[in-house]
């Protein structure tokens, strides 16, 4: 059995790398991702933590000595949020396009200008082409093991593929929740040790990168998304196996709440779910028939699970916390694209984008919000497609 | 220990023959470009077992395209702004598993290190990684056509700086890395391999972070016809523009071919070195006495560290 | 009407300056088109291609091709190495080689879907003769294009070598203008196959 | 006691290259000038070698330098820095 804690969001995410042995730590500091690199800090100089770490002068140098310690053969993490995960944006292509297992956490926040340091989803969503695996948490319990997951499922053969674990940030990465920390034993014989398709170290001369002609490239990029199909299995079985292994299981990419008898759903990712969670177990003693789908992983897009469980649904209301603007929610594009796979002829369905720099949705507005939603449609009418929500 | 100028044949001591199995031959690089002559000599030193990170640059070229590498050696192509944070994460996951028997080398061109690298580049020296970082400095953005760098030097033309040519000195990325406090630093040239071959031997041998600037001449951007690419890099020393030197405990120490230029007097007229290169066809007077002021204030800076 | 046409040279001889002469013929004779390098490194003396296209409509394809109507060979010994080969000269195409007057081809070094008019021109004696050499190359490009128009007559000799003055000014648009007439009058059918 | 890292190869297609004699094809084919060697008058200096930036002259001892025409692509450098005029450029063809 574990040991029970209360840790913040960036605490979770420093132990999670501390339970998988990370070898090298590359980071630069930038609000809020700060207390991670402070505590894996503390964890390495008090000599708990045998790793390295390079306190490196920019995000950009940031993910670049990830990479490097990541393919001669190191386990390499970092953390970044905002504005410094925009600034290495050309290393999160890299490192993809290297085929290198590494993990990153980015505790999300706000993009400036204007200076904002309050969560939301906008820097993560923007990272979604990039051939990361993307996991998003929604407790610090969850941001742990996601954390922990991570490594399991970026160095499976499989996948090769780097993951990227969002945390928003104050609300998780500040805030402190109950975790709890398995047995080391059990995580090493579970994680075991860090496997690569290449290592460059000198022992064969290798070279990574060289000019391609188009159409290997566009082979080498064909395995990418081959490699995330394949990861849409690796996470179920992880997550099944961390179930087993330390009882807790989530579900693989999706979890559902509510969803056994419900006709309307409401899908959404991140921290403010259980806000949403708690409006509609609320609802539900109301009588409303509605589930919620929490997206774990927005990459790979889990369209078939939600298929699964909105197939029959009246009405999917969808809840991004980020804008592509001149368009809608990321998670809604994403969505309507993924079910588009079944039928031509979609449930009625709404995009919401809401909580955008920092805002707090809560509990009562999802409520407010998904009664509309319901009643409207029960009426026989169609909810508008999209909504920007905003309170004031 | 002078490289044989052209005029003695007394023949040095050839550099250890496995300088042939690592650069290979049939290379993308131009005609008489420095670059595979500066790897020959790396090879000498460190064989196989060196790891070159390099950043956008004629290099990233120059070992040609998959499947295929030109260099018998390991090579990291990297993002142009981050080939010394690359070599940092490099250095420090290989001490992590405690492998030492390769070289974590630094290969970047004078725009990936005196421009959009220096930051890295400043990083990785402040930190004191185990790395050589080798700056080979043809004075310009060749590898996307001549275009003028920090390094390219005083009046120079470029493709940007085609009718006035340059404004400005060449940054010395040397003199900043002193000013680092990092354990060596050097300055080398393709025309002086025997030089190089011993400030890698030295620099090999020291902990921490070593940084050598390597001038090299090229043909295409410098507009000389490919034979001269040595002869040019020979002038540049001869002439007192390009100073060959070591700094490490504290003080410099004025490198053998350098050694005679330290007294004006026997420096050949830069006209000499500037003739052979069309970018300098249009260099006008007054731009030459400014390149000479330039050179006695470098030698006056030397003197005074040394 | 589309004409895709390859310039086939070596890096120096000025295929791309030929390709992008072309246009400005073109557009002179009326029509619309299209001229572009290969996308990629050149090294002077190696292998390397340039690419037009013409029509009597605006041309709305883009990119590289590697099967064309008219195939223009700047240097014969690319067909001896054998690189001729990759590109596909279509039915009823057009072959124009510089080469000596004496030139043996070997057609199995050429790639051809049907019939096609071999041509040979010594554009490497005409550049000699008017002294068009830079960096120790022969200027044969300009030539190929006089060579182009009476192998293709899809456009006038006056088209192509007022095109070539508009290029280069001065003395040099004249030389040019003139070797372009020269290879004009001294294009001599090689074979129809 | 987290083992090395092991390397598990599955063969996906990724920008790994490999060391090749070449990778710019036959670059002998570029030159329009190439050099040619007189061995009378070769002191076995090494320069020529040492220079080449193709890698392709290899001095031995007894005759002296032996060039791979194959891939060199004729820049000239070797006759540039020999010491005793042993090598000389000629126009090829």
């Amino acid at each position: 059995m574990g040991k029970l804690v209360a840790l913040t969001g960036n605490y979770a995410v420093a132990y999670a790398a501390k339970y998988a042995r990370v070898d090298v730590i590359a980071a630069y500091p930038i609000t809020p991702q700060t207390s991670i690199v402070e505590k894996l800090a503390e964890l390495i100089e008090s000599g708990e933590l045998d790793a390295i770490m390079i306190r490196v002068e920019s995000e950009h140098s940031a993910l670049a000595a990830t990479f490097g310690a990541a393919i001669a053969g190191a386990r390499a993490f970092t953390a970044t949020s905002s504005q410094g995960l925009l600034y290495m944006h050309e290393f999160v292509h890299w490192t993809s396009r290297a085929r290198i297992p590494a993990v990153m956490a980015i505790v999300t926040r706000a993009l400036a200008p204007p200076w904002n340091i309050w969560p939301d989803h906008s820097d993560f969503m923007d990272q979604r082409d990039a051939g990361w695996i993307m996991g998003f948490a929604m407790d610090n319990q969850e941001v742990f093991d996601l954390t922990l997951q991570a490594f399991k499922i970026s160095e499976d053969p499989r996948v090769y593929l780097p993951v990227m674990i969002g945390l928003e940030g104050f609300i998780l990465g500040h805030t402190t929740m109950p975790v709890e920390l398995p047995e080391q034993e059990v995580v090493d014989q579970w994680l075991g040790p860090r496997k690569q398709e290449y290592v460059i170290d000198g022992k064969e001369p290798l070279a990574l990168g060289n000019l391609a002609w188009p159409e290997d490239t566009e082979e080498m990029f064909m395995e990418i998304q081959k490699a995330m199909d394949n990861a849409k299995k690796v996470i179920k079985e992880v997550d099944e196996e961390y179930g087993k292994l330390f009882g807790r299981k989530y579900g693989g990419l999706i979890q559902c709440i509510n969803c056994e008898d419900a006709k309307y759903f409401a899908v959404s990712m991140g921290a403010w779910s259980g806000d949403l969670i708690e409006a509609v177990n609320k609802l539900r003693e109301e009588g409303y028939p509605i589930g919620v789908i929490r997206i774990r992983f927005c990459r790979p897009f889990p369209y078939e699970d939600i298929w699964e469980k909105v197939k029959n649904s009246k009405g999917v209301i969808v809840f991004d916390r980020s804008i592509s603007f001149g368009a809608w929610g990321p998670l809604f594009t994403d969505l309507v694209t993924g079910l588009y796979h079944y039928t031509n002829n979609l449930p009625i369905m709404s995009n919401v984008v809401a909580g955008i720099g920092g805002v707090n949705i809560t509990y009562n507005d999802f409520a407010k919000l998904l009664t509309s939603f319901i009643e409207t449609i029960e009426k026989g009418d169609k909810p508008p497609v999209f909504t920007w929500y905003h309170k004031r | 220990m002078t490289a044989s100028s052209p005029q003695s044949p007394k023949p040095r001591p050839p550099l250890p023959y496995n300088m042939r199995e690592v650069v290979l031959p049939g290379d993308a690089a131009c005609p008489g470009c420095p670059i595979p002559m500066a790897w020959k000599v790396l090879s000498a030193v460190f064989g196989e077992k060196m790891i070159l990170v390099i950043p956008a640059c004629c290099s990233s070229v120059v070992v040609g395209a998959y499947p295929g590498n030109s260099l018998k050696a390991s090579v990291v192509h990297v993002a142009f702004a981050s080939a010394a944070a690359v070599a940092s994460g490099i250095a420090e996951a290989l001490r992590k598993r405690g492998i030492t028997d390769v070289q974590v080398i630094a290969w970047a061109g004078d725009g990936g290190t005196a421009d959009i690298g220096m930051a890295s580049l400043s990083g990785a020296a402040e930190r004191n990684h185990d790395i050589i970082y080798i700056m080979y400095d043809n004075e310009a953005y060749m590898n996307t056509g001549i275009q003028r760098s920090s390094s390219t030097p005083y009046g120079a033309w470029t493709t940007t700086t085609p009718i006035i040519g340059k404004t400005e000195h060449k940054k010395d990325v040397a003199k900043i890395m002193i000013a680092h406090g990092v354990p060596y630093v050097a300055t080398a040239s393709v025309a002086y391999p025997h030089d190089l071959y011993a400030k890698l031997q030295r620099a090999k041998k020291i902990r921490g972070f070593k940084f050598i600037h390597i001038h090299a001449p090229c043909p295409v951007g410098w507009r000389f016809d490919p034979k001269y690419t040595v002869r040019i890099g020979k002038l540049a020393v001869e002439t007192g523009l390009w100073i060959l030197y070591e700094y490490y405990d504290g003080k410099i120490h004025l490198s053998g071919p350098s050694r005679p230029y330290i007294d004006p007097k026997k420096r050949k007229p830069i006209v000499e070195y500037l003739k052979l290169q069309g970018r300098f066809k249009k260099i006008t007077e007054d731009k030459i006495k400014e390149i000479e002021k330039y050179v006695e204030q470098h030698w006056e800076w030397i003197k005074r560290h040394m | 009407m589309m004409y895709e046409i390859i310039f086939y040279g070596r890096g120096g001889q000025g295929g791309v300056t030929a390709a992008n002469i072309l246009v400005f013929a073109a557009l002179k004779q009326g029509l619309h088109g299209q001229g572009f390098p290969f996308f990629g490194a050149e090294r002077r003396g190696a292998p390397v291609l340039a690419f037009a296209r013409i029509s009597d409509k605006p041309i709305l394809r883009h990119g590289m091709f590697y099967e064309t109507d008219i195939l223009l060979v700047l240097d014969r010994k690319l067909i001896d190495i054998g690189v001729t080969k990759r590109v596909k000269v279509r039915d009823n195409g057009v072959i124009v080689i510089n080469a000596p007057h004496d030139y043996k081809l070997d057609l199995e070094k050429l790639s051809l879907e049907g019939k096609a008019r071999i041509y040979q021109v010594d554009a490497k004696k005409i550049a000699l003769e008017h002294n068009l050499i830079v960096a120790g190359w022969p200027v044969v490009n300009t030539s190929m294009l006089g060579a182009f128009s009476k192998a293709t007559g899809i456009i006038s000799i006056d088209n192509i070598t007022s095109a070539i003055k508009e290029y280069f000014s001065g003395k040099i648009g004249e030389i040019n203008a003139k070797a372009a007439y020269q290879a004009y009058n001294e294009l001599n059918l090689l074979m129809e196959v | 006691m987290v083992k090395e890292v092991q390397i598990v190869k599955t063969g996906i297609k990724i920008p790994l290259a490999k060391p090749k004699v070449g990778v710019a094809g036959k670059t002998g084919f570029w030159r329009i000038t190439k050099p040619i060697v007189n061995y009378d008058k070769c002191v076995k200096c090494f320069l020529c070698e040492i220079y080449c930036p193709v890698n392709v002259i290899r001095v031995e001892p007894d005759q002296g330098p032996v060039i791979d025409y194959d891939y060199c692509k004729g820049c000239g450098v070797c006759v540039d820095v020999c010491p005793t005029g042993a090598l000389e450029l000629i126009q090829e063809e």
